[in-house]
């Protein structure tokens, strides 16, 4: 089922393009919102199925032979980051359904979604790093697209850093791309690997590897890149928050794990030290930032940073404990799905008092304990309180960190841990145990039919709790998904085939 | 060549850099157009500079008779001018949109989203 | 129907005849058929005016690379010496060119000519403001431009 | 080999043209002089030059390509300089002061963007 | 509101068709001579745009018929449905299917999904850069 | 073709695209700067011109082909901006 | 046992279901067969237990992890596990009649479940993980619990404290339990105790220990961490009397008892758990002594039992250890038993300090005289379980191996301080007759739902005290738990005249005197107390808070200051230090050469006007000159792909270029001119950045020039561009085949860029379309 591979691309891609062609018709859009991501779900699906029975699916677009033409590769890491991106459009789309104005349904909502889509399952599954450029360029012009959509002013001021810094980290990356094509003369990552392999002294490889590791240190909102994320992402509408909560800077940490692990050594001293670097201050600024915050969205927003910062950690400590890989992809399958819930909490809790605004929220609890129950699994889930998916993600962290003698960055993590927590009861005790502070506030009516609202949120929510009830079938995902990435030699073999 | 173009390549990007981190969105956006050039000129340069012989077969014949410009490079170039314009396209509306709402052509008054 | 349309359709023709599709073929194609017209039609006067464009437009054509030549040696020789010539000045010139075509292509005409710029027709059509740049005399000036208006719609009329 | 001193000579012609063009832009003191040395001067010289072109190939192909940009030149460039020598003039850039006579100043109307033709011409029938 | 001068006017109607025809030809000598999708799209696109500053925008869009944004859908449309019929044949997507026909004038010619494809770039190149040209020049 | 020929053209033509940019840069109004753009449009048609006749390669002709045509469409563009009216920043 | 603990999740989940449906009075009682039930399960385990079998039972989990649903049940756990569904039934009663008419009762019943069960999984739990996650959620239940009135800030303010510290001890516990698991190569507890002496020879033995003790410690309220305890008094009373008196505070007693066998014995082991556990004895009497609110001296008396206990477990003798077992039981049946009167008390009359009661035995006689016996035990006074508790105690710290002098003293003031608040808590509001305002609320009689629960337990104590071999056997078992081999308690009220029973005479005597003169001792010591409310640790804590939110608004000050000069310069300076610190450290590997051979002068020409052009759009102070010199740039660009053989770059580059100028000519229509906003020197430091950047660049581009490892690929285009691709201009034939997918994703920019520029520009805030 080779072909699945390319579905995850070619369905969302041209769903936008029927969603443009029919831009006069809202129920076509709407429509094809659900019916699109739909089909991107079950082509995920089968695509992690297929990568699961046969360790990599490969599919050489339009016959040419790699490293010439373009290949799609998944291994299992890019299977469920395709996964995962499909339960998150699936689930944003039903969310916009009741939640996006028909105001912005009307201004190419739903086609921005789709292609924003594809473009990250581009970048997940191309095995080509000019065409990883080209769809994080596909991503990054949806969002920003997506971003400005309802010009606030807020939202004004939030895309010129956003858009500046991400356009800073493109001319990086394609920079970087040019030094390495002169360098090594191919763009097929698989081939540019087994080239480096044969060289003796990659020195200079070392050195371009750092522009890499900045344009996608800015991407994946890393320390000290991180800046444009707190100031925008609280300012879309909130089914676009989610969607880039959970999956935006994720491509980014992707596009680390991808090249650092396939081409560039990251044994190497100064990568290992700068990552780890990276990770601990990642963490901790993140989680400092959302401390002093008290708006819901923007301390979601900040706590991106923060996990970003753990991701980071099973990065940097790969060499020294496989586990730590391990975890990193067990964090990144348990953020985006908790983060994006929460951000899709904040939109319903919007939806009921009008406010993101702590101080201006309140009584939920009493009024609606069922939100106020899945709003704790998703908040206990990202503070790692166990036994959700949370706390699994950050043992596997922090027992790799302390297989690795890493203790700086295990109390960090520690730490921070913490901090998160005290971030999450913040969000509780103010939004939901707090009395409403205003009887106005209070009674603000519920705009609409907000059962799909639960319904999404509700569904992520089991998610998070299913994955750490049952964590071993995603522990036993992530392993096998970190033990491929370790063995370069495999996916080399996968792309290249006989031609090595 | 390719030394003087590291040179020129450079200056690009410096200039880029400078404007970039003005103050006015205008300057920004100019800066932005200069950093694009700046890297599709590096992409061209690495791939290494060869005059007079462009990437296109005679008619009737399979291939070109001697060597060719790298084609590939060219073709990567050309992708990264036309995203680059459309990106470019969107930050100057984008700019546009900001001075409208805020009325200036400050960044530093655009601040009211960060903290 | 029109002379030009029934000389590209014998042009097309020939280039179906020979089954050679280039360029070359084409024109060999137009002059041709352009000769057969000639020849063939010249007492209908439609077409009869349209075979005689062609020398009327070489001619033309003569008349004008010789003004440019010489107009552009005295441009350069007016940059090349340290010394500036000119005496320019911007004058209203009345047309009697009156559709839209006419009078681009006159003011194109005058602007590619050196020394004299077209600036713009009034909004009434009744004169084109030219820069000149060498106003020595000015009837003098104004004869050449009445002299190339009066070609110009020797042609296109 | 005949051909080819030809070519050479048009080239060498046409360059200098474009020589001129760039010194006159260079050397000329107001904006209606200069457009005077670049439009015609540059004009003439992408069309010398490419005769130059022309000759050297010989080939029906180059030859038409030679003969579209000759034409799109000599019809875009006139039309620029028209163009930009309008905007210039109603925008008020300043003109060199030893300009014998202006016939144009004031009658452009900044509010409707029309142009007045002189009183003497205004009721004559051309 | 046609401010634009007498000149710039005329020259402007006659160079749109021009311009027009010579993205045509760029579009479809793209395979083997310098042009293609993107480049005829962007003469088109400078086309139309004379045009607007020329007539305005309303004349402009008239010119098109349909709105640029039609065009960009299609244009996806056909870029993303050329990628496809080789895989009813069970080959990898993208892979360029080709046939020859046989035209009454033309003689033999190659056709193939890729230049299909083309068309599709081609269309999407112009609709998009209208889109902007259009909506920003209707704002100012 | 004689090699003093082509150095001479080529001298010209860099002569030239010097003196252009420096009006661009001198200015010192915006149709000055748009003027000597247009005249460096010229030129790169000319360096094309010589540049396709001494490799050899009509192709780049196509190169003089697109700029001749489109060129002038920044002019207009120019010219659109000053005849609007807005605010202007030159003397 | 999965299915004890499991059961005990799913009645929780069910229980406001169930609770909807039936009256609030049944509700209690309902709700209490299912721990009565499991009481009686573990206590058919008894006789087996004590007679030294051990239960195991396991279930995987995270097996790639060593996590396991894994259980064990020895005496120490059915001590807890007896302890924790005896005392939850009798408060599940006391729940229902306590808070019958709270609209939220339902939501208290499945917490306190839903605690119950998780308390239930840490003692039974074989592997340290599936302990720590229980851990883990008593600690989120007890937040929970403790905010059960949430509308209050002071509630959710103290919810908070007890939350963050406990779960913070968790972090560190957490670390610890892995860093026991990996040193001593299993994660089952059942392993781990027999691996002694490799635990403790491992060098990472006391980091582990140290981790471990701070979650226990925090968990189990030791000083400095003790002062959550009180404060989590803003609970409902039935939730104090069992989580933060009964059971889960006595979680990291629980711990340390368990992991003694294998981490105690040791030097580092008794003065850690002995002194803190001593300081913690006596700060939590002495603040018990001389605070008035009920609930806050029966807190601070918690505090003090829960010194003892580690203290007792510090030393670790086995006499000790039986100590400490049997002043765990003794303590849960009276503090459990006291808290529920503590609850009666403020149930009939409102009343929640002790100087708003007194004489209230005639109106409460059954309640008082459970307060009279239930203060007998705490005071450790014959004939009450108490009494054989606290000589136990006295006699094993005068034992300890070391610092027996220092526990003992320690031993006595607890003992006599005890005394003090025993006497308190007995005699106070029942017998002291004063002249005294009005009762807070009119008074309610408490019922027997509310009275079962004192009564029984203090009924316990007493019969425990009479006949002490009733919970010899249990006591055993847990004590020989704790040690790890066999221990056979001997509890006997009569144990001669011994140095424990004058100390006990002479604390009384103390005592009374002490309570005698309450009022005086109160004020004596205020001088202390103001000086904990300026620097005690609760006191930092709140400074240690306020720090972290004042720090981090500082720092997300300065870091995410707004300003996006500051961004960039960020971004670009960290590139440029990683570029030159990886150039710096890879010297060997890279080469630059300077060629500048074959450059034609028309080329310089090129290059130098469009570097000057970029220059020149950076010097202008011209937005639309900016613009020209951009146009300027364009064409020496388009100019350098065509004398390097780009055709098509070089259309491209003009088309786009001329677009670029008619876009921003029609945008900057409308923006005002260029201002100078920075100053100079701001201006020359971004010019040292700038040329800083544009040189890093360069050097890259000349040393990959020079480097260059391997030729490109392209030589397969060329060839293959015709036969194959049916085309002869390569780049195109790559474009729209070779390379499809790259030029599919870039119509998809296009047109993406396209319908946001079309949306930004229609759809306006608020404003019409
Ligand atoms: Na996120
Ligand atoms: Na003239």
């Amino acid at each position: 089922m080779t072909l699945a591979i390319a579905l995850p691309i070619l369905i969302p891609l041209f769903s936008g393009a029927l969603s443009v062609t029919g831009w006069r018709s809202r129920r076509v859009q709407r429509a094809l919102a659900v019916i699109g991501t739909g089909l991107l779900l079950l082509a995920s699906i089968l695509l992690l199925h297929a990568v699961w029975q046969d360790g990599f699916v490969v599919m050489e677009m339009g016959s040419w032979p790699a490293p010439f033409g373009i290949v799609l590769v998944a291994d299992l890491l890019a299977a469920i980051m395709v996964l995962l991106a499909a339960i998150t459009g699936f689930a944003t789309a039903i969310y916009s359904l009741s939640t996006i104005s028909e105001r912005h349904e009307r201004f190419g909502y739903y086609p921005l979604l789709h292609l924003l889509l594809a473009g990250v399952n581009g970048a997940f599954l191309t095995g080509d790093i000019f065409n990883l450029y080209v769809w994080f360029e596909v991503m990054l012009v949806a969002s920003f697209a997506l971003l400005i959509l309802g010009g606030e002013r807020a939202q004004m001021e939030g895309a010129i850093k956003y858009v500046t810094l991400n356009l800073v980290s493109s001319a990086i990356f394609l920079s970087a791309i040019g030094l390495l094509y002169g360098l090594v003369g191919t763009l097929n990552m698989a081939d540019i690997a087994a080239k480096l392999a044969t060289v003796d002294d990659t020195g200079l490889v070392n050195v371009v590897a750092m522009l890499f590791f900045v344009a996608f240190g800015i991407k994946a909102a890393a320390f000290p890149f991180f800046f444009w994320l707190p100031a925008s992402y609280h300012t879309p509408q909130v089914a676009v928050s989610a969607l880039f909560a959970g999956l935006l800077t994720k491509v980014g940490v992707y596009a680390l794990f991808r090249v650092f692990t396939l081409i560039f050594n990251i044994s190497d001293s100064l990568t290992h030290a700068m990552l780890v670097w990276m990770a601990g201050l990642t963490m901790l600024t993140g989680v400092l930032g959302a401390a002093a915050q008290f708006e819901f969205r923007r301390i979601l927003s900040f706590h991106i940073i923060s996990q970003i910062g753990y991701m980071i950690m099973g990065l940097a400590l790969a060499p020294l404990s496989p586990l730590a890989l391990t975890g990193g992809i067990f964090y990144i399958v348990h953020h985006i799905i908790v983060k994006a819930n929460l951000f899709l909490i904040s939109g319903l809790v919007y939806c009921l008092r009008g406010s993101y605004e702590l101080k201006h929220l309140g009584g939920l609890y009493r009024d609606k304990p069922w939100l106020g129950i899945l709003f704790l699994v998703s908040a206990f889930s990202l503070a790692g309180m166990p036994p959700l998916s949370g706390f699994f993600a950050k043992f596997i962290v922090i027992r790799a960190g302390i297989e690795a003698n890493a203790w700086w960055l295990v109390a960090t993590a520690l730490v921070v841990g913490l901090l998160t927590l005290y971030s999450m009861t913040k969000i509780w005790a103010e939004v939901f145990w707090k009395a409403a502070p205003t009887e106005d506030n209070a009674t603000r009516p519920a705009s609409g039919d907000l059962r799909a609202l639960y319904a999404t949120i509700a569904a992520l929510a089991l998610m998070t709790l299913c994955i750490g009830l049952g964590a071993q079938p995603v522990f036993e995902l992530a392993q096998r998904s970190a033990e491929q990435l370790l063995d370069p030699s495999r996916y080399i073999e996968a792309v290249l085939g006989e031609r090595l | 060549m390719e030394t003087l173009m590291a040179f020129v390549i450079g200056v690009l990007y410096a200039t880029a850099t400078y404007m970039m981190l003005r103050r006015s969105i205008v300057k920004l956006v100019i800066g932005l157009v200069l950093l694009s050039n700046a890297a599709n000129l590096l992409l061209f340069t690495t791939a290494g500079m060869m005059r007079g012989a462009p990437p296109l077969v005679p008619e009737g014949a399979l291939q070109p008779e001697g060597p060719v410009a790298d084609p590939l490079a060219q073709a990567l170039i050309l992708t990264a001018i036309v995203i680059g314009f459309g990106v470019l396209a969107f930050a100057v509306v984008l700019i546009r949109r900001a001075y409208d709402v805020v009325r200036a052509d400050d960044i530093n008054r655009m601040k009211g989203t960060d903290t | 129907m029109n002379a030009l349309t029934w000389n590209i359709i014998l042009a097309l023709i020939w280039v179906g005849i020979t089954g050679d599709f280039n360029l070359a073929n084409l024109l060999i194609g137009l002059l041709l058929g352009y000769a057969i017209l000639g020849f063939a039609l010249r007492d209908q006067p439609q077409f009869a005016r349209y075979v005689g464009k062609l020398p009327k437009l070489v001619w033309f054509t003569g008349f004008f690379l010789r003004e440019l030549f010489t107009s552009n040696l005295r441009v350069a020789y007016d940059v090349l010496t340290p010394t500036h010539h000119m005496r320019p000045a911007v004058i209203a010139v009345p047309l009697i060119a009156q559709t839209d075509v006419e009078i681009t292509v006159l003011a194109n005409l005058i602007s590619l000519t050196p020394g004299t710029l077209g600036l713009d027709v009034s909004s009434d059509r009744k004169v084109l403001y030219l820069h000149v740049m060498y106003l020595d005399d000015e009837q003098d000036v104004r004869d050449s431009i009445r002299r190339l208006e009066q070609r110009v719609l020797d042609l296109l009329r | 080999m005949i051909t080819d001193l030809i070519a050479g000579l048009f080239m060498i012609a046409g360059t200098f043209l474009m020589f001129l063009a760039g010194l006159g832009l260079l050397r000329m003191p107001d904006l209606l002089m200069r457009m005077h040395a670049t439009t015609k001067a540059g004009a003439m010289g992408i069309g010398l030059v490419m005769i130059g072109v022309a000759l050297h190939f010989l080939e029906a192909g180059v030859t038409a390509r030679v003969l579209i940009i000759v034409l799109f030149v000599m019809l875009t460039a006139p039309v620029a300089a028209h163009t930009i020598g309008r905007a210039g003039y109603f925008v008020g850039v300043p003109l060199w002061e030893g300009m014998l006579k202006d016939e144009l100043k004031g009658r452009y109307d900044a509010e409707t963007h029309t142009l007045a033709s002189p009183p003497e011409h205004q009721n004559k029938e051309p | 509101m046609n401010q634009q001068s007498l000149i710039l006017r005329t020259t402007g109607r006659f160079l749109l068709p021009l311009l027009l025809l010579f993205s045509l030809f760029l579009l479809l000598r793209g395979h083997n001579e310098p042009g293609g999708g993107f480049i005829g799209g962007l003469v088109a696109a400078a086309a139309v745009s004379l045009h607007l500053f020329v007539m305005g925008t309303n004349a402009a869009r008239r010119v098109l018929r349909l709105t640029p944004r039609d065009l960009i859908g299609w244009g996806l449309t056909t870029g993303v449905l050329s990628a496809v019929p080789s895989t009813l044949l069970g080959e990898a997507f993208f892979t360029a299917l080709w046939f020859e026909i046989t035209l009454p004038l033309l003689g033999e010619l190659k056709l193939g999904t890729p230049l299909f494809f083309d068309l599709g770039v081609y269309m999407v190149v112009v609709g998009s850069v209208l889109t902007i040209v259009l909506n920003l020049a209707e704002e100012s | 073709m004689p090699a003093t020929v082509i150095w001479a053209s080529y001298a010209l033509l860099s002569l030239a695209l010097i003196m252009a940019f420096i009006r661009l840069v001198l200015g010192p109004t915006l149709p000055d700067r748009v003027v000597a753009l247009e005249l460096m449009a010229s030129l790169t048609v000319g360096f094309i011109g010589i540049y396709a006749l001494t490799t050899d390669q009509p192709a780049f002709l196509d190169v003089g082909m697109v700029l001749a045509l489109t060129a002038f469409l920044a002019a207009v563009g120019f010219a659109r901006y000053l005849e609007r009216g807005a605010h202007r920043d030159d003397h | 046992m999965l299915l004890t603990v499991l059961s005990g999740f799913f009645v929780a989940a069910l229980a406001p279901l169930v609770h909807r449906h039936i009256p609030p009075r049944h509700s209690g009682l309902l709700f209490a067969l299912f721990p009565a039930c499991l009481f009686f399960y573990f206590a058919q385990q008894l006789p087996a237990i004590s007679a030294g079998a051990m239960l195991l039972e396991s279930q995987p989990w995270v097996a790639g992890l060593d996590i396991r649903l894994s259980f064990m049940l020895d005496g120490l756990s059915l001590l807890f596990a007896l302890l924790i569904t005896g005392i939850g039934t009798f408060i599940l009663i006391y729940t229902g009649r306590y808070l019958g008419d709270h609209p939220a009762l339902g939501r208290l019943y499945a917490l306190l479940l839903c605690f119950m069960a998780s308390m239930l999984g840490l003692v039974l739990s074989d592997n340290l993980i599936g302990l720590f996650v229980f851990w883990e959620l008593t600690s989120i239940t007890s937040y929970l619990l403790i905010g059960f009135n949430h509308e209050d800030a002071k509630t959710r303010a103290a919810a908070l404290q007890g939350f963050f510290i406990t779960a913070g001890g968790g972090l560190a516990l957490m670390t610890g339990l892995i860093l026991l698991g990996l040193a001593g190569g299993s994660f089952e507890l059942s392993q781990l105790l027999s691996e002694r002496e490799a635990l403790q020879a491992h060098p990472l033995f006391l980091p582990m220990l140290l981790l471990i003790l701070v979650g226990a410690f925090t968990k189990s309220a030791q000083y400095p961490f003790h002062f959550w305890l009180p404060n989590a008094m803003a609970a409902p009373t039935p939730v104090s009397a069992y989580l933060h008196s009964a059971t889960m505070v006595k979680a990291g007693v629980y711990l340390l008892a368990r992991l003694q066998p294998a981490l105690g014995g040791n030097d580092a082991w008794l003065w850690l758990l002995g002194l803190t556990g001593a300081i913690t004895m006596l700060m939590g009497v002495y603040l018990a002594s001389r605070t008035t609110g009920i609930k806050q001296m029966l807190a601070y008396s918690t505090v003090m039992a829960l010194g003892t206990l580690t203290m007792l477990i510090g030393i670790g003798t086995e006499q000790a250890l039986i100590a400490a077992m049997a002043f765990l039981l003794a303590h849960a049946l009276y503090k459990g038993a006291l808290f529920m009167i503590a609850g009666v008390i403020d149930f009939s009359t409102g009343a929640k300090d002790f100087l708003q009661t007194g004489g209230l035995a005639r109106q409460l006689p059954i309640t008082a005289a459970a307060a009279v016996g239930t203060a007998l035990s705490l005071a450790g006074l014959a004939p009450m379980f108490g009494f054989i508790a606290k000589e136990t105690m006295l006699e094993s710290v005068m034992g300890a191996p070391a610092l027996a002098v220092v526990f003992s003293v320690a031993a006595f003031l607890s003992a006599t301080l005890g005394i003090t608040i025993a006497l308190v808590v007995g005699i106070w509001p029942w017998f002291i007759r004063r002249d005294m305002p009005e009762l807070p609320t009119a008074f309610r009689s408490p019922g027997p739902a509310l009275l079962a629960g004192p009564v029984v337990l203090a009924l316990l104590g007493l019969g425990f005290g009479l006949l002490p071999a009733l919970p010899e056997q249990a006591l055993s078992a847990a004590a020989s738990a704790a040690a790890g081999h066999a221990v056979v308690a001997e509890l006997a009220l009569w144990h001669g005249v011994n140095t424990a029973l004058v100390m006990s005479i002479a604390a009384l005597l103390l005592g009374t005197l002490l309570f005698c003169n309450w009022g005086r001792w109160r004020s004596m010591t205020d001088a202390g107390e103001r000086f904990a409310r300026r620097l005690g640790p609760e006191r930092l804590y709140a400074m240690g808070m306020e720090a972290l939110v004042r720090f981090s608004a500082w720092q997300t000050r300065v870091l995410q200051n707004g300003y996006l000069r500051y961004y960039l310069m960020t971004t670009l300076g960290t590139m440029v230090v990683l570029v030159m610190a990886a150039l710096s450290m890879n010297l060997s590997g890279i080469r630059i050469a300077m060629d500048f051979s074959g450059v034609a002068f028309y080329e310089y020409v090129i290059a130098a006007v469009l570097a000057a052009s970029s220059i020149a759009a950076v010097l202008t102070n011209e937005r639309l000159g900016a613009v020209a010199a951009l146009g300027a740039l364009g064409f020496t660009v388009a100019l350098t792909y065509v004398m390097f053989s780009a055709p098509d770059l070089a259309i491209t580059q003009v088309l786009v270029e001329t677009l670029t100028v008619i876009l921003l000519v029609l945008v900057l229509f409308r923006l005002p001119g260029f201002l100078k906003l920075s100053s100079r020197p701001l201006r020359l430091l971004d010019a040292l950045t700038a040329v800083i950047v544009g040189g890093t660049f360069t050097v890259l581009i000349l040393a990959v020039t020079a480097t260059r490892y391997f030729p490109s690929i392209s030589q397969y285009f060329v060839e293959h561009a015709v036969s194959d691709g049916f085309g002869r201009n390569i780049v195109n034939v790559i474009l729209v085949d070779f390379r499809g997918l790259d030029t599919l994703g870039e119509i998809a920019v296009l047109s993406l860029a396209a319908i946001g520029i079309f949306a930004m520009l229609k759809l306006r805030s608020g404003g019409q379309e």
